[in-house]
């Protein structure tokens, strides 16, 4: 599995699509945007803070291994840090799958993982 | 080196000294009081231990180690390490 | 829900996204691509045939009872007929939720129903 | 319409006549041998019973059947209805 991992301060752009393969049936795409209401308190937005070295090595590892349960074709993962204001994404998923079963579970997974260990924070300011 | 039992590691390491780059994150470089730092460290000294002379008294509970990019245990020898970070629970996403 | 229902003859284009809402935290975009292998047989494109009137009707319905069920801001659905060569869109889709789980739900759930009976065709030549 | 029953029905309905459209999808403008057609339909006549008249020993098991857009019973009288669709199983997506 083709696996890319970005960790940028810049806003997220969304990379080109890129179809290796006329075997792709199904491209799924995530964009987590931050929100203006975190429990009772408005927001302008949320500061990201990683590890980016350690957050590479884990997702990779995670990613792989979903790779190998789902069986997936690529993923592009890209992680914002720094201040995002509300409505900017955070963080932008793109799986590519023979079909779309695998892809979406291969983004849910990949995002649950994300929230269990990879080293990457967030504060209100 | 020729090692046969964890005695004799304890030996080789017991003469080792290392600089290690100490990387606390979020929520933890207030409980630490640094948010990067170098200090010495015997190749046998455990996370913990280390914690333990630099800021005694400090709760670790809730708070992950990792060993030049991979999560360790608190409790087993830094061995030949380079860096160890503070990990408060992740929020990432 | 705010529910866009398109069935073109052209290529899909991904519409450009409006965030409607400070309190949309993802976005989730599908895109099912014509694959080669269909079984045994290598294709070139795959021929869609829909009854547009109805399969509106049907669908719109089926994503109005998904939006109670989930509770998600906006779907966006564009189904392409004709023609549609090997590694090109059939299909778009781009749910606005406010957090992750119910738009990929509400995602895998509307593909399924689509499936189940909204009156589109395809077939190899 | 002042009706009272399901004979009244029938005999308000026996006197209707609709030109009504007929649809064929996909593999059912093969088994029909039209895609559009039009023709006259008693409100009292049930899809299988027209199908049985204008394609006589038409096998229509696994093909739904549809009035004006919404899914139809076979065996109900197509009343007012102005478009009839003959739907095999779909396959979008």
């Amino acid at each position: 599995m083709k696996i890319t991992i970005v960790f940028t301060e810049e806003g997220i752009v969304v990379p080109e699509m890129v179809i290796g393969s006329r075997e792709i049936g199904a491209v799924v795409e995530f964009q987590g945007l931050v929100r203006e209401m975190e429990g009772e308190e408005a927001l302008d937005g949320l500061f990201y803070e990683a590890y980016p070295e350690m957050a590479e090595k884990v997702l990779r590892r995670h990613l792989e291994e979903l790779g190998e349960i789902h069986g997936c074709e690529s993923v592009e993962f890209i992680h914002r840090s720094g201040w995002v204001p509300v409505g900017e994404a955070s963080l932008y998923i793109r799986v590519l799958s023979a079909h779309r079963g695998e892809g979406l579970r291969f983004l849910a997974d990949s995002i649950d993982r994300l929230k269990q260990d990879v080293p990457i924070w967030k504060r209100v300011s | 080196m020729d090692v046969r039992g964890l005695e004799d590691l304890a030996v080789v390491y017991e003469l080792r000294w290392n600089v290690m780059k100490l990387l606390a994150f979020a929520k933890s470089k207030d409980d630490f009081g640094f948010s990067e730092k170098e200090i010495e460290v015997a190749a046998t000294e455990t996370p913990r231990e280390l914690v333990a002379r630099i800021v005694p008294g400090m709760d670790v509970s809730g708070i992950r180690v990792a060993l030049d990019c991979e999560f360790a245990d608190w409790d087993a020898p830094v061995g030949d390490a380079k860096e160890m970070a503070f990990l408060p629970p992740v929020s990432g996403g």
